[in-house]
């Protein structure tokens, strides 16, 4: 019963959130409105949302957080290097396969976008059974290695955190 | 001496009411057609020669119904002697035809039909002979083409009528269509299209500098209707008609209706040296005509024709002569004319309808198989040669007793040499109808052995003949009529004349001895004349006439379907190119105040926007022919103008436009997935640069246009919208309380553009997928060269949590429209796209499936509640449309509005949601009737449930 | 002081705009049509932002979310028009 | 306030959304629901015909005052353009309903519904960018319409349909922009206030205005040079839509004669003899461009699109005179053409249906030719001008009131050389249609050897086959009931058109109307 | 910036006749976005160009707002124009599937097929 | 103003401008579409990520309420940013590289734009 009448209760607390983050001003029609909306719209939406993913570990997703969020600003440092001061004689850009161990749908999806956000890596696409995704690399010297960090900086906590 | 009586009118519509009688009985056989034919014709008769004695008594019997009283147009009638003559010839005769042509015809005609025309006809000559209003004389005028049109062509499955109709209509409409312009322009000299008030004005309209253009005109009318030269070639063709119709309209009416016509308007427009040269001239060229062209025929009712022709012409130059007695002759030689030549019309169709031929050089020796028959067409013909003791001979008498004392531009001999060559020419021609046909040895190949027709065949001639007979023996019997006819063509005053046998030795009895004398001559030459005459090149009028015809039809659709060719960017770069160049008329006539405002700065990024507009422009211009390409660029201008939009303090605009710019991007792709996906070069560089032309005056134009105006202030009603938006409409987004308050209306229209085009596209897709489209949809190929992924997993997972958000920003949209930028339309567009993220990530099929709304319905309701929510004002007695909002402090939640236009804006949120849905579900229906595979899990593939499966499987 | 950097910041992603209308106009690939063209969005997101702080008014921030919300939308239709030809299906 | 005034746009409003989206599987219930609809908007436009005898009534839409909403302005002809509309539709449907054309595609009704809301619209409306609306509302009905039933040639043909009118509708938001600019106001009558006080020399923008706005409608009234459109659609729309699209070359007329009399009037010094100096020639080589293509036509709807064509140019070179009598005479004319047309569209949908084909050649002739040809008969002489129909009136009445010396020759001689043409065009069809084809044999189709590989016979063929019922040709006789009933009743007609014309030209009549003016200025 | 709007409006419009004067469907429709990309810029213009003075009311003081009117008035055109283009997209793609191309002209057939009537006629002949 | 916040806000614009700027150069200067996809995907978004952190000080510090809208365009283009370059990439490896020049996948199945998936059950054909 609760299931149905709030089928993502994380997307709800999120929905609440984005409602304030759009009228921005708390006050308590607000937040009655926003939760209201919170708590219909993932209801009319279930229908394309049929599971709930698991998510656990609370504190392994703020860990996860705050590193993608450094690499993410790592990343964009050595990147404007590499555009502005790289010649494009020395570029190697190359691509890698990444196999994966997930196989919940959404760690798929964090993971590939963690790649592209992080340093020198977008993540172009997955395998037709998911089990690995191809990455680009702007420059690497050593692709293996580039792997290796994905998989162990960012695919082992997102198995935590999903599975 | 003006008698109003309305019986007149009576008799004026009789054969009209009489003709819907045998048009609804039309399987009713001959006889009762035949009955009911004559029976209002006979009505119409008798209440006319009721009121003969009055009318020959000098009295003028009218009656009037007010018809269009703007235009000077009465439905109004006058009987004098003039229309009274006429009047009975058409009806009596008439009853002639009516009794001849129950005979003539066979059983397989139709009856009905053939009497329904005959009655129109009737009516049509009735009505111009007793029109009293030129303007229902001109009515009557054109009914008489037309009605002759069908019974011309009454045998229709006969080409030679078919063609011969047509070519009538042609002439005497021409001539019609001359005649109105004519008599308008009478009208307008006189001030009143009444015809007795023109009648009496002759003066005025003889002096009017409009005189001589009216004449012309009128004229073409009075001569293309009687077949004067050079419009006499219609006649013989309209032959093809059965015989009593060429007996009817072609001897007694429709061709007499010119000459009626030069009679009734004759003290109006006779008397001046253009009526004579012309009239005069035209007739004494077809009277010769005519007749020559007669005496070589060989059909006889070809003959005939162009006898009548001839006769015609005999009768418009006498009009033409402009005196009075000359009207006398004219008018009783119309008389004459009349008796004798309906009954040797009819005897034609009796020779044809026994011998079955009309050929004359394959009759002859008749004589002695057809005597009653004989004796009808010769004394006729007689008559027409103008032998004495006959009609015809009287009024011929006349006629070359006016010719032999007109001068023609002061040459004495000219007109009377030329009038007795006419009548030698008739002679000839009559004594060849009668030698030819009657005389000579009885033949044994006569298509069908002829001998004389039945009674009721022949009384009718019998009793025309009886006619031409008595008053060529005693003509005093006609001269009431024609005295009280001529009478009524003059004007009123006439000469002291008495019609007699004989009038002495007079230049008239050398010139017709001569004429008889010559005539018989001929007739002794002709063999070898025919010979020489075949030999003869001349213009051959129907030729000509077909020519000129096919050169006309083939020239109206040449120019047709070169101009409509279905070139639509000629189309456009006409339309776009007149526009300009009267857009620049109009500019150029006047200027323009002094500029009142200052211009605003230009800062760098404004710089940056207008230059990214003008090269994405430019190069969508340059480049369309890669579709794609071309829509990824659109997406730069689109962009680019609604950042403008914002810059410029417009952000509801910037956010419509954005939106709507997205979801049309959607529709196009949608399309283009179906289309070429390039424009191949068909135009040639001279048609590009002829459209580049045309564009940029079409652009610097409207460069120029704005330019002038941003430079100058005016004041607006605006004014008004900013101070009443929040007091009266409840709202601080002037914007949106204009859009659903102030011009609600608009508003409401404009979602019904919406549902309409939901309803057309919906429509559209069926229609396609039920027809031949279909087969090619479901045979193409759409899937080569296609990526394997259709619904990639990180697509769907981000939808998930993507589409949500953006309903939420929908609904937000939507809720704070009426105080800040947003409302009802920018919230179904932002909701449209949200679903369509989720169209998109697992496809329209899947998502349809899961959904619980049906587009339909939600166009429907939506404006249903904009246009129930508008009426709801008329509840309390306000007008469509008026709002009412209100705030409301429920504690501890802050102060709110509600407002009816929330609830108006919620049909438009509703009509544009469902209109686009509709719009994508239809286009992605012809995208699955293509042979699209339906997925039924959202992703292609889900790893999870996969090891879930794996797992089971172990 | 913020002033300045506000010129400076508008400059860059004006001229970043202008990089971007290059790569629309001049490709190569489609690809990099709709790269640059996303690139454009997400600079006149910033531009937007921006001209938010200049004015000291928040009601350009509509149009910012909803130009961010629609660019997203419309890319990936574009590439899904290069994969599938069929951008819903 | 006069509410019933709104009744005739928010009945057909809230009825076709009923029809389209409710309704729309349900085919019997759609036509009851539309004819009565239908029906009832005959009813109240006949009520507001009555009412709009006396001054100008108006209608303050949201209770806002002019100008500053919207207002909708019943006066007489206004009314008059009501009550035809809804006439004809009346006809139309019947016809559509009677010979199933509304069943052979989706949303037959509800466009339909539509299409008389937005025209009847256009006709009441006092706001010039209102009227924008509602003339796209009718266009889009009207697209919708157009390619009704689907196919090759009906598509292509409503493309271009489409697009022209699309290129149209840009031209009209220009036209209204530049208006804006110029004036700061919507509201017709105040427009016609505003531009009273426009000074001579400084007119250039209301000039441009006026001259597109007279481009605009003239593109809507087939007008030369943008008449091409016309002949391409009408003819390839189904002939029921043909026949009701006959009132949307009024509407075209109707704006000129609105706009360019209230707005851009005689009286006005800015603009003033602009809207009639180019109207003239274009409408006189209309007549031209009509009467050569229905003498040229190869087949029978492009014959009568044409026809069409050359009375719009009469019917323009009678407006373009901009006088009283003229417009009078405009006004009887405009009635005429509407009705003529239908008459002969719906005509043309029985004997096509009977011939299966609408090129004029001679075919087999069909059931029932002798009516045929009696229909076609009477439409044409109708149409062409002849009498004893209206047609010959009102070409009397335009002849009679174009009287100027600088245009009577061409104005005389373009309307009755063009009515000649026509007649010997119409002619010449009817005989190949229906007296030619009395002398072609009716060839039988072979007697089936096997019962089983006689071919059925299509659809189309047992249609072909079948005499025509008392329902299917009522339409048709029916419109030229009305053309008989306009001629006989001419002279009331004329009279109430003189009051028509008579509130037409009185400008301040309608000003103070409209702006609830207690005194004149 | 009078001139950018006047030059923008101008070119638009430019590129956008010279697209709807192409012989294909697909050039029309982008060349009638063009158009209507202009037509509403040029109908904004008629209220004349403000800078920073959005019609929405500021409760708080005596703000200047520009002419909201035109605004309105191109909400309902971009609407109108957004439905128009939506058929005049399905209608060009109907057409495209009924016939071969997506040409905008038409060819009128100079004949009637041979299996229909003689097709002759009586053509110019009276 | 205090001092700081007026600090933090100039970084923060400047940093936002130069990492637009840069994201967007990276469009001209690098040779291949993949290298090109690196620049905006990460230095623009950034970019704009600082830009809306400056909005945020600057409502808070300078007009004394604290915003959220900003986190939800940062929402946005955080969650939009790998889905966008996934397609592109897509897009262009589809258009422009060969099977071959990519690495192996390492399992059964190949790379998702040229094999399809996995067969699941119940797949239906229409
Ligand atoms: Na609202
Ligand atoms: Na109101």
């Amino acid at each position: 019963m609760i299931r149905r009448l709030i089928p993502h209760p994380l997307l709800s607390i999120m929905l609440t959130l984005v409602w304030f983050g759009l009228v921005n001003k708390f006050t308590l029609g607000n937040l009655l409105l926003g939760a209201a909306l919170g708590i219909i719209i993932p209801v009319l939406t279930a229908p394309y949302w049929p599971n709930r993913p698991k998510l656990g570990r609370p504190l392994s997703v703020i860990k996860y957080a705050l590193i993608v969020l450094w690499d993410i600003i790592v990343a964009n440092v050595q990147v404007a290097w590499i555009i502005l001061f790289k010649r494009n004689a020395n570029m190697r850009s190359c691509w890698i396969t990444v196999p994966l161990e997930l196989t919940s749908p959404e760690a798929i999806t964090v993971l590939a976008g963690t790649i592209t956000m992080t340093p020198g890596t977008v993540s172009a696409m997955l395998a037709a059974d998911s089990r690995a995704i191809l990455v680009h690399c702007l420059h690497s010297d050593n692709p293996e290695a580039d792997r290796d960090r994905i998989k162990q900086r960012y695919e082992r906590l997102l198995q935590e955190i999903f599975e | 001496m003006t008698v109003v009586d309305n019986t007149l009118i009576i008799i004026a519509l009789l054969p009209f009411i009489g003709a819907l009688v045998p048009g609804i009985m039309i399987r009713a056989g001959r006889n009762a057609s035949a009955f009911f034919t004559a029976v209002p014709t006979a009505l119409a008769l008798t209440m006319l020669l009721l009121h003969a004695p009055a009318v020959l008594s000098g009295e003028v019997i009218t009656a009037e119904i007010e018809w269009l009283p703007q235009l000077g147009l009465t439905a109004a009638f006058f009987l004098d002697g003039l229309g009274l003559m006429f009047a009975a010839m058409i009806l009596g005769v008439g009853l002639l035809i009516t009794l001849y042509a129950r005979f003539y015809l066979s059983g397989d005609d139709p009856m009905g039909q053939f009497y329904t025309y005959l009655l129109l006809f009737q009516g049509a000559m009735l009505g111009i002979v007793l029109s009293d209003n030129i303007l229902l004389l001109l009515i009557f005028w054109e009914l008489t083409s037309l009605s002759s049109f069908l019974l011309i062509g009454y045998w229709k499955h006969l080409p030679e009528g078919r063609q011969g109709a047509r070519m009538a209509l042609a002439v005497t409409g021409a001539g019609g269509l001359a005649m109105i312009g004519g008599m308008l322009i009478l009208g307008n000299i006189v001030g009143s299209y009444n015809l007795s008030d023109i009648l009496a004005s002759g003066e005025a309209i003889r002096a009017s500098e409009w005189y001589l253009p009216a004449l012309i005109l009128i004229l073409l009318g009075a001569f293309t209707k009687s077949a004067q030269f050079p419009f006499h070639f219609w006649l013989p063709h309209a032959m093809a008609a059965p015989t009593p119709v060429s007996a009817y309209l072609h001897s007694a009416t429709m061709v007499k209706a010119g000459v009626f016509l030069m009679a009734r308007m004759w003290p109006a427009l006779a008397g001046t040296d253009a009526w004579f040269y012309i009239v005069t001239g035209v007739g004494l060229i077809t009277m010769i005509l005519g007749a020559l062209i007669a005496l070589f025929k060989d059909d006889l009712k070809a003959l005939l024709a162009y006898s009548t022709v001839s006769h015609l012409g005999l009768l418009t130059m006498l009009l033409g002569f402009g005196t009075p007695i000359a009207a006398v002759a004219a008018v009783f030689h119309i008389l004459n004319h009349l008796t004798f030549k309906a009954a040797l019309f009819m005897t034609a169709g009796i020779i044809d309808h026994e011998a079955h031929t009309r050929d004359i050089k394959r009759l002859g020796g008749l004589r002695k198989l057809m005597p009653v028959t004989f004796i009808i067409g010769t004394f006729a013909a007689l008559s027409m040669a103008g032998i004495p003791l006959f009609n015809g001979f009287l009024s011929k008498e006349m006629m070359l007793e006016e010719a032999a004392h007109t001068d023609w531009a002061g040459n004495p001999y000219a007109v009377p040499i030329l009038a007795t060559i006419g009548a030698l020419l008739s002679v000839a021609y009559s004594f060849r109808f009668i030698v030819h046909v009657f005389f000579g040895p009885v033949r044994d190949n006569y298509p069908s052995k002829p001998h004389d027709p039945p009674f009721g065949m022949w009384a009718a001639p019998a009793l025309l003949v009886l006619a031409v007979v008595l008053i060529g023996l005693m003509p005093h019997l006609a001269e009431p009529v024609v005295r009280a006819a001529a009478g009524a063509v003059t004007g009123g005053v006439l000469p002291e004349f008495h019609l007699k046998i004989w009038h002495g030795v007079t230049p008239a009895l050398y010139m017709s001895g001569v004429a008889v004398l010559g005539g018989a001559i001929l007739l002794t030459l002709h063999a070898p004349l025919d010979r020489l005459w075949l030999r003869t090149p001349r213009p051959e009028a129907k030729v000509i006439f077909d020519r000129l015809m096919a050169a006309a039809v083939g020239l109206s659709r040449r120019i047709t379907e070169i101009t409509h060719d279905g070139s639509m960017s000629r189309y456009l770069a006409i339309f776009v190119a007149a526009t300009t160049v009267m857009g620049y008329v109009a500019w150029s006539g006047s200027g323009l105040p002094l500029p009142s405002r200052e211009l605003l700065p230009i800062p760098p990024l404004v710089f940056v926007g207008w230059i990214c507009i003008l090269l994405a422009t430019v190069s969508v211009a340059l480049m369309h022919r890669q579709r794609f390409r071309a829509l990824v660029v659109i997406g730069v201008i689109g962009l680019t103008i609604s950042v403008g939009f914002v810059y410029l303090s417009a952000p509801d605009l910037a956010l419509t436009q954005i939106s709507v710019e997205t979801v049309t991007i959607m529709l196009l792709l949608l399309a283009l997935h179906f289309l070429p996906k390039t424009t191949p070069i068909e135009s040639s560089v001279p048609r590009r640069i002829r459209d580049g032309v045309i564009a940029l005056a079409a652009g610097g134009g409207v460069a120029a246009l704005s330019y002038t105006f941003l430079l100058r202030d005016m004041p607006s009603i605006s004014e008004y919208h900013l101070a009443n938006s929040y007091k009266g409409g409840g709202g601080t987004n002037v914007v949106n309380v204009i859009l659903v308050d102030f011009r609600g209306y608009d508003t409401y229209g404009e979602i019904i553009v919406l549902g309409i085009a939901g309803l057309i596209i919906f429509a559209l897709m069926e229609a396609l997928l039920n027809g031949p489209a279909a087969r090619k949809l479901r045979n193409a190929d759409y899937s080569q060269d296609r990526s394997r992924d259709r619904h990639p997993l990180m697509m769907v997972i981000a939808t998930r949590v993507m589409m949500p958000v953006a309903i939420m920003v929908g609904v937000y949209i939507f809720l704070r429209g009426h105080n800040q930028p947003g409302g009802g339309f920018v919230a179904g567009l932002v909701i449209s796209i949200a679903l369509l993220m989720q169209y998109m990530a697992s496809g329209f099929a899947w998502t349809l499936r899961r959904q619980q709304i049906e587009y339909h319905s939600m166009i429907g309701s939506g404006v249903v509640i904009a246009g129930l929510t508008g009426a709801g004002a008329w509840l309390g007695g306000k007008p469509f449309l008026t709002s009412g909002f209100d705030y409301f402090h429920i504690p501890p939640i802050e102060e709110f509005e509600l407002a009816t236009a929330m609830l108006f804006d919620l049909g438009v949120f509703l009509a544009v949601l469902g209109a686009v849905m509709l719009m994508l579900y239809s286009l992605s229906r012809i995208a699955r009737y293509a042979g699209e595979t339906v997925n039924i899990e959202p992703m292609d593939y889900d790893p999870s449930k996969q090891v879930v499966m794996d797992e089971k499987e172990k | 002081m913020i002033t300045a950097a506000l010129i400076f910041a508008f400059a860059c992603f004006g001229i970043g705009a202008l990089f971007c209308l290059w790569r629309i106009i001049l490709g190569p690939d489609s690809a990099d049509r709709v790269l640059a063209l996303d690139t454009m969005v997400i600079n006149m997101i910033g531009t937007l932002v921006l001209y938010g702080i200049w004015q000291g008014t928040a009601v350009y921030f509509e149009a910012s979310m909803l130009i961010a919300m629609v660019g997203f939308v419309s890319t990936v239709a574009y590439c899904r028009f290069i994969l599938r030809g069929d951008i819903i299906e | 306030m006069n509410h019933w005034i709104i009744a005739p746009v928010v009945l057909p409003a809230l009825l076709a959304p009923l029809i389209g989206f409710v309704m729309r599987h349900d085919v019997p219930l759609a036509r009851t629901a539309s004819v009565a609809g239908t029906l009832a908007l005959m009813a109240i436009a006949v009520g507001l015909f009555v009412m709009s005898m006396g001054d100008p009534q108006v209608y303050y839409l949201g209770d806002w005052p002019a100008p500053f909403g919207i207002v909708l302005v019943l006066d007489r002809l206004s009314a008059l353009m009501v009550l035809l509309t809804t006439v004809l539709a009346f006809i139309v449907l019947i016809h559509a309903i009677a010979t199933g054309w509304d069943a052979r595609g989706w949303h037959f009704h509800a466009l339909f519904q539509f299409q008389l809301m937005g025209i009847i619209g256009a006709f009441l409306t006092g706001d010039i960018f209102n009227l924008f609306v509602f003339f796209e509302i009718l266009l889009i009905a009207s697209y919708g319409l157009m390619i009704h039933s689907g196919g090759r040639e009906r598509m292509r043909a409503g493309l271009q349909y489409v697009v022209i009118n699309l290129a149209g509708s840009t031209l009209f938001l220009f036209a209204l922009g530049v208006l804006y600019a110029s004036t700061g106001t919507l509201n017709m009558a105040d427009l016609a206030v505003r531009m009273q006080e426009v000074p001579e020399g400084e007119a250039a923008l209301v000039r441009v205005a006026a001259m597109l706005l007279m481009i605009v409608f003239a593109l809507k009234a087939a007008l030369f040079p943008i008449q091409f459109w016309l002949p391409g659609t009408y003819a390839n729309a189904p002939a029921p839509v043909a026949a009701l699209f006959a009132i949307m070359t009024k509407v075209g007329a109707y704006s000129i004669l609105r706009i360019h009399t209230l707005i851009f009037g005689p009286g006005i010094e800015a603009t003033h003899g602009l809207p009639g100096t180019w109207l003239f020639p274009a409408a006189i080589v209309t007549i031209a461009i009509g009467a050569l293509g229905v003498l040229g036509a190869r087949r029978l709807m492009p014959l009568i699109a044409f026809s069409v064509l050359g009375s719009m140019g009469t019917l323009m070179v009678a407006i373009s005179a901009f006088t009283p009598v003229a417009t009078t005479a405009a006004l009887y004319y405009l009635v005429h053409s509407t009705f003529s047309a239908a008459a002969l569209f719906l005509m043309a949908d029985l004997v096509i249906t009977r011939r299966q084909s609408d090129w004029l050649s001679a075919r087999p002739a069909t059931v029932q030719n002798g009516l045929f040809a009696a229909l076609f008969f009477a439409a044409a002489i109708a149409m062409a001008g002849m009498p004893p129909l209206s047609g010959f009136l009102g070409k009397l009445l335009v002849l009679d009131a174009l009287r100027d010396p600088g245009i009577i020759g061409w104005a005389w001689s373009a309307v009755l050389i063009g009515s000649l043409v026509t007649i010997v065009g119409f002619a010449r069809a009817g005989s190949l249609l229906f007296w030619k084809s009395t002398s072609i044999a009716v060839d039988l189709p072979p007697a089936p050897d096997t019962g089983e590989d006689a071919p059925a016979p299509s659809a189309a063929e047992i249609a072909a086959r079948r005499p025509v019922g008392v329902a299917e040709v009522a339409p048709t006789m029916a419109a030229l009931a009305v053309l008989g009933a306009i001629t006989i009743f001419a002279g009331p007609l004329t009279s109430f058109l003189d009051g028509t014309t008579a509130q037409l030209f009185d400008r301040e009549g309608y000003v103070t109307s409209v702006l609830k003016l207690e005194t004149e200025g | 910036m009078e001139i950018v709007i006047a030059s923008t409006v101008g070119t638009l419009t430019a590129a956008g006749i010279y697209l709807i004067l192409r012989l294909r469907a697909f050039a029309i429709i982008l060349g009638l976005a063009l158009l209507s990309y202009a037509v509403n810029i040029f109908l904004f213009a008629s209220g004349r160009l403000a800078i920073n003075m959005p019609p929405i009311l500021n409760p708080y003081g005596d703000a200047a707002y520009t002419d909201p009117l035109p605004q309105a008035l191109v909400l309902t055109a971009i609407v109108i124009s957004f439905g128009m283009t939506a058929v005049l997209v399905m209608v060009a793609l109907g057409a495209f599937l009924e016939s071969d191309d997506d040409r905008i002209d038409i060819e009128e057939p100079a004949t009637e097929g041979p299996e229909q009537g003689t097709g002759k006629g009586e053509a110019g002949a009276s | 103003m205090p001092d700081i916040a007026e600090l933090l806000i100039t970084i923060f614009i400047v940093l936002g401008g130069a990492f637009g700027l840069i994201g967007s150069f990276g469009l001209i200067k690098l040779r291949d579409t993949m290298q090109r996809l690196h620049g905006p995907t990460k230095a623009v978004t950034l970019g704009i990520g600082s830009v809306l952190i400056a909005s945020m000080i600057y409502s808070y510090a300078i007009e004394g309420h604290f915003s959220f809208h900003e986190f939800l365009i940062t929402l946005f283009m955080f969650l939009t940013a790998p889905i966008t370059a996934n397609f592109i990439a897509k897009a262009y490896i589809t258009r422009k590289v060969a099977k071959r020049e990519l690495p192996e996948t390492g399992s059964d199945y190949g790379w998702s734009i040229y094999d399809d998936p996995p067969i699941v059950e119940n797949e239906e054909q229409t």
